[in-house]
């Protein structure tokens, strides 16, 4: 199939090894893009939001990120457009630390505490305004602590420093498998996810410039099917079949804690990679409540994404 | 750097506030002329603000910093967090410097350890020093200080192997103890040296409070500049790093007064060649 | 017969002179600041012709400005006043026409002795045939052929100075500059060195600057012996034109009657100054 | 550092063979302790081994590593990095501070220009160096520079400015012209403070380029860790530290091996009084 | 009259006055090891007694070993082979009972004229009061008083002797070392500083060893003067006992008919050696 655009594509993503792109390294691990004719590189950045910037500033073609972005990017005049969603629920768990548990059952009991989040003002730090905000708190009745989402996270709680931590898995698995903490909320869930944001909601996807959609439609089409051909594949596979396919290195020689984690974020994934327009627009109320650029814009929705590359791969993939 | 100049004439030659003035003009002219650049070239999409900023909007943002209060706050905990990764870092150095410098077997035993620490990659240890030293201020001194401990330590060490054998005999023939050796000796020789480091190790004290606080930390400039980073606010990100680039500057100008102190003796040698 | 001239005749001199001479000090000035923040003048005044083929000496107390002189001369020190002109020409930075032997040890200590030897003829370019020729030649005119790949620290004060002297020789400057270049050799070497170096001026018609604590050198070598007063302000206290006949040989000429004449006419000259300076320096 | 030594007996002492083994014998000495320190601290959970891994398994992993292939494309690009980084950032700053060394007036416009860069904290600048150099080699290599770079500098400007006045001034009436001044009077002079600065710089050379995979890359040795890191991996974490230790041993040893060439016309003082 | 001691001789000295002398080198030998890898023995079985009060100078051909020799003395460089002895102890490292003025320049740079003369008070904790007094008066000696905080770089040649000088002196060493103190004086002021040092030495019966090219210095200075053969390998050509009357004033007895006598005697002795080394350093 020569029809494609370019056959060298450069997908930027902030942390490979989180299940949250766990879509991704299928795609890649099962030779779904080299099916499509594609030769893809993904680079692992340091975060989400390094990824975007790989993007705008040229040096990545795609991106496996954040929904949220597209929007963000709106308010600041860049056009970027999602094509196919990999996961629908964040992925994002508020746990206490278990000796504080008794203490702290609610939202409510937040107040006056110091929160490990993995960045100051990234999406867990979102997350955390998002239940405070719904329990009738201010955002800045906590104490947001940048953490990170590695080892440090886990030595932040442990060691006391923080109260609670809005984090995703390895963290919380690790956390979970130290009896560290008591889970509060639990967006790797379905039933977290409409509890938390009171319906669906898209977390992962692949994005890129509007531009790009444009000029390599073939190209995108052939992206947008290995990831629904990666979605379909997880659907069917068993949890043993996928930690098999991922590589050694993320589980670094604990499988059962990757197994266990594994399991717990199964739920998370898109079936097919499609929108919806209620998904779109719970992303959006989150955003126009916390982040000021995006409040004082006027966005229209559905230039940031672009739903028909996902549509045309369920027939395309079997 | 600096030191002043003018060729070498013997004697009062040409008034020196002219040329001291001078050179503020040029270095005036050349901000003036960098922000001119700076904001023309984003103005234009030369440069694309997204990762330049614009100067207008920084400048703003400074301004509104510190009209108001919270800016203070950060400030000083990152201030503070420098300074005693610097002062601590230099003085670790310079005694382990020293002490290593006049200790031939020692160092010779030291010499791959001591490189090795050095090519460790910092930013992997940010997570063991949370765990050590928790995740307010100590942390963040602790990873200046690993970054500005190599700096000082091996010109330290550079700085005593290299003092005259002639004046460390005459010391000693004087009847100085090994004590006064250092103090006479050693030290005052090495100056050049350690003051040659500690204008370098000023700038590597801010990096390691920034970044330990970028790693993890509630407050700080480190923290501010994460969280505008996190939103894509590249103008408070471009603010944030020209406040702490001005106190770095002042730190380094105190660094420069207590050299010309203590260097005061030196002859001004002239290097421009009639 | 020796003749001593005042110091206005000096300034007649300098004055007519100046088109044949090859160093010409037109009346230069040297202050330096001081730690107090006040200007100290080292030397004032001070007019000084060296005739083409002309062998002046230079005598004066210690610290009253013989090294500050030579500087202005070889362009290294702009005097606070006055001019420096060289073969009739203002002096513009550094003296290209002389070769300075430093006081001080000027050798660079990354270079052998033979290396520190060539280091002019490098610069210039020299043909490497020639210039191991000429640099191992040199190296046996002061007596250090065996020590040519010695490391200056590894070298003995005596020997370094007339290394140093070598590295300035070799490349055959029309005028040449010495500060006290053999203080540090014994008697003997030190008459090979006097008579090697008088034996190179005259062979072709250099001009030589040359300072020295040592009034029987001054006199040996010499056709002019410039007296410098005790600093500070320092001035040409006296010349004496040394008329011994040439060739002369360093070591017999002291002997002879003129010579022990002039000695004592410079040294009575140079004692009243020294015990002047000496008891000025004191009060202080 | 290291440097033979022993007490300045004149002439032909000690047989040095011993003395050199000895020193090996502590090094390895003190390895061993190390490790054996590192294994029992960790498996009797004094230390945690969730942050401070294992011997055993580190070990382990180094092996598996180098037995197995992928490794040494992983090493070879941060390598590769590295060199560029350090040769790069060392030849620029050994040009810029020869410039300013020699240039009163342009080094006293540009000092306060040349120390905000200093200041600035670099890993800031990774998104923009990705912008410019892609997310390839070259904004490794970028991002290494930076930290070499002023390293360096510091310490060639200093070595330019304390050449000796009188050296000069006789190279210059022996004739030698302004570039050949620089070639054999200044920079000869100014070799000891380059070394040491190349001392620490190459393990900073290191750090850049490990330090940019680890902000994004798709291989290297920084990816390795980054990955493992995310995963917990603290073994594989430290068998790619110990990994790249080692290389920079190596690096560092051929430094030496350069400095001593260039530098042995040294006196072997002795410091360490009788 | 003088006598001409002979090796041999010199040897049977410094076995019997072992107990009553100050410096006793038993017949050491310094090496150095060569660039080319050989070694340089610079000077071999030096047997040599300087008994307490005693003013030895030792002059040789330049680079035969002389500051080697010194620095054996003080302690600095410890000899290949052969023993030092301090009134009848073998030395164990620095030479606490000697003061040592270097051939090179030694000042510290950091210091003024000053700070570097108390330098040594400072170190032994000397009381303020007395350290300033000592300190000024020691400037003034050497006539340096007005120059108290001239930093080395703004002093002459001389100048930074003078300091180095007293800088030693201040401290009133048992025994004075001096590695060719006066070379960079003038004439005039050298005498003075001759006296100066003289006047010290024999108040309170120091022991003295004096390196010096200038004969009659040596010579007028002087209890004995040591004569070293030229290097390699340089030992102790002969001995010279001075028997001129004390008090002396070095520059009025110069004219004494027996020093110019003992100065022909080892004017003459050291020639030939000097010839002798040059000749062979041109073969090599
Ligand atoms: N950089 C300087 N700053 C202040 N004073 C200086 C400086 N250089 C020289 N002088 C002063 O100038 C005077 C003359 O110094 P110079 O070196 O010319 O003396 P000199 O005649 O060569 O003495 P010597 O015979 O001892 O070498 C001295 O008093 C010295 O202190
Ligand atoms: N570190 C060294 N390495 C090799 N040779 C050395 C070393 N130090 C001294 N020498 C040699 O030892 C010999 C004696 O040196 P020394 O300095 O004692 O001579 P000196 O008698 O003091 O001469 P001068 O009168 O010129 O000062 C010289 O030939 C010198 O080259
Ligand atoms: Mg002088
Ligand atoms: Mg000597």
């Amino acid at each position: 199939e020569s029809n494609l655009e370019q056959t060298k594509v450069s997908i930027a993503v902030g942390g490979k090894t989180l299940f949250y792109y766990l879509p991704l390294t299928i795609a890649e691990q099962k030779g779904f893009f080299k099916e499509e004719g594609l030769e893809v590189e993904i680079s692992d950045l340091s975060g989400g939001s390094k990824a975007l910037q790989a993007l705008v500033g040229g040096s990545a073609d795609v991106v496996s990120g954040s929904y949220e972005h597209t929007i963000s990017m709106q308010a600041k005049g860049q056009d970027i457009v999602a094509f196919v969603v990999e996961g629908n629920a964040p992925g994002i768990v508020l746990g206490v630390a278990k000796n504080k548990a008794d203490k702290i059952t609610s939202a409510k009991d937040l107040k006056g505490l110091n929160i490990g989040v993995t960045a100051p003002g990234s999406s867990t730090h979102m997350y955390v305004k998002t239940l405070l905000v719904k329990a009738g708190l201010s955002p800045d009745d906590i104490s947001a602590i940048g953490v990170g989402a590695g080892a440090g996270a886990v030595a932040a709680l442990e060691h006391g420093e923080v109260d609670a931590v809005a984090n995703l898995d390895p963290v919380i698995a690790k956390l979970e498998a130290d009896d560290a903490i008591k889970v509060m909320y639990d967006t790797r869930t379905k039933a977290g996810v409409d509890e938390v944001y009171g319906g669906d909601y898209h977390a992962a996807v692949l994005y890129t410039k509007a531009s790009y959609l444009h000029d390599n439609p073939h190209t995108s089409q052939a992206l947008a099917n290995a990831i629904v051909h990666a979605l379909k594949w997880m659907a069917s596979a068993t949890p043993e079949e996928i930690v098999n396919t991922v590589p050694e290195a993320y589980y670094g020689g604990d499988k059962a804690l990757y197994t266990a984690a594994l399991k717990a974020n199964l739920g998370s994934y898109s079936k097919t990679g499609e929108f919806s327009k209620e998904a779109t627009e719970h992303v959006l109320a989150v955003l126009k409540a916390f982040d000021e650029k995006v409040q004082k814009a006027t966005i229209d929705l559905s230039k940031t994404y672009d739903d028909q590359f996902a549509k045309a791969a369920q027939s395309a993939v079997k | 750097m600096s030191s002043s100049a003018s060729t070498r004439a013997a004697g009062v030659a040409q008034p020196a506030i002219s040329y001291k003035a001078r050179i503020r003009l040029y270095q005036l002219a050349l901000l003036i002329g960098l922000f001119l650049f700076w904001g023309i070239t984003t103005h234009y999409g030369i440069l694309p603000s997204f990762f330049f900023g614009e100067p207008i909007p920084v400048l703003q943002q400074v301004f509104d910093w510190f009209s108001g209060t919270a800016i203070y706050m950060h400030l000083g905990i990152t201030l503070l967090e420098t300074l005693l990764a610097f002062v601590i870092g230099a003085v670790l150095a310079m005694i382990v410097g020293l002490w290593l410098g006049l200790n031939d077997l020692a160092s010779a035993v030291a010499d791959p350890y001591i490189k090795a620490m050095n090519a460790m990659p910092r930013v992997i240890l940010a997570p063991i020093f949370a765990v050590w030293f928790g995740l307010g201020i100590w942390s963040k001194v602790a990873l200046g200080i690993t970054l500005v401990f190599f700096i000082v330590f091996f010109n330290v060490y550079q700085g005593v192997r290299e003092v005259s054998p002639t004046l460390v005999a005459n010391a000693r023939m004087l009847g100085a103890s090994r004590k006064q050796l250092i103090r006479s000796v050693y030290l005052p020789s090495a100056t050049s040296w350690v003051f040659s480091s500690l204008h370098t190790s000023v700038g590597m004290a801010f990096v390691g409070a920034v970044v330990g606080e970028y790693l993890g930390s509630a407050r700080g400039m480190g923290y501010l500049i994460h969280q505008a980073e996190g939103v894509f606010d590249i103008n408070t990100v471009l603010a944030g790093i020209l406040v702490l680039t001005i106190f770095a500057l002042i730190l380094d100008g105190l660094v420069t007064l207590v050299e010309s102190k203590l260097h005061g003796w030196r002859p001004v040698a002239d290097h421009s060649g009639h | 017969m020796p003749a001593v001239v005042k110091d206005h005749l000096s300034l007649v001199r300098s004055q007519q002179g100046a088109a044949s001479s090859a160093v010409s000090l037109k009346s230069i000035t040297c202050s330096f600041s001081t730690p107090k923040g006040g200007t100290y003048t080292a030397v004032k005044d001070i007019c000084l012709d060296v005739g083409e083929a002309e062998f002046v000496s230079v005598v004066g107390p210690t610290g009253c400005g013989k090294s500050t002189i030579l500087n202005s001369i070889a362009g290294l020190l702009q005097p606070t006043s006055g001019t420096v002109e060289v073969f009739g020409k203002p002096l513009q930075g550094i003296n290209r026409d002389a070769g300075y032997m430093f006081q001080a040890d000027a050798l660079m200590p990354w270079r052998t002795a033979y290396d520190n030897v060539v280091a002019g003829l490098q610069f210039r370019g020299t043909e490497p045939e020639e210039m191991k020729h000429l640099g191992h030649q040199w190296l046996d005119r002061v007596g250090l052929g065996r020590f040519a790949d010695r490391y200056p620290h590894q070298m003995s004060g005596g020997m370094r100075k007339r290394v140093a002297m070598a590295q300035m020789l070799i490349l055959n400057p029309k005028i040449i500059l010495m500060d006290e270049p053999f203080s540090a050799l014994d008697v003997q070497t030190r008459q090979l060195m006097e008579n090697e170096l008088l034996a190179l001026w005259s062979a072709n018609r250099r001009s030589a600057v040359f300072i020295t604590h040592d009034l029987e050198e001054a006199i040996a070598m010499s056709d002019r012996v410039v007296v410098l007063s005790a600093g500070p302000a320092s001035h040409i206290m006296a010349e004496f034109e040394i008329t011994l006949s040439r060739p002369r040989d360093v070591a017999e000429i002291r002997m002879t009657p003129e010579f022990l004449d002039l000695h004592h006419q410079i040294w009575a000259t140079m004692r009243d100054e020294v015990m002047k300076g000496y008891q000025q320096s004191q009060q202080g």
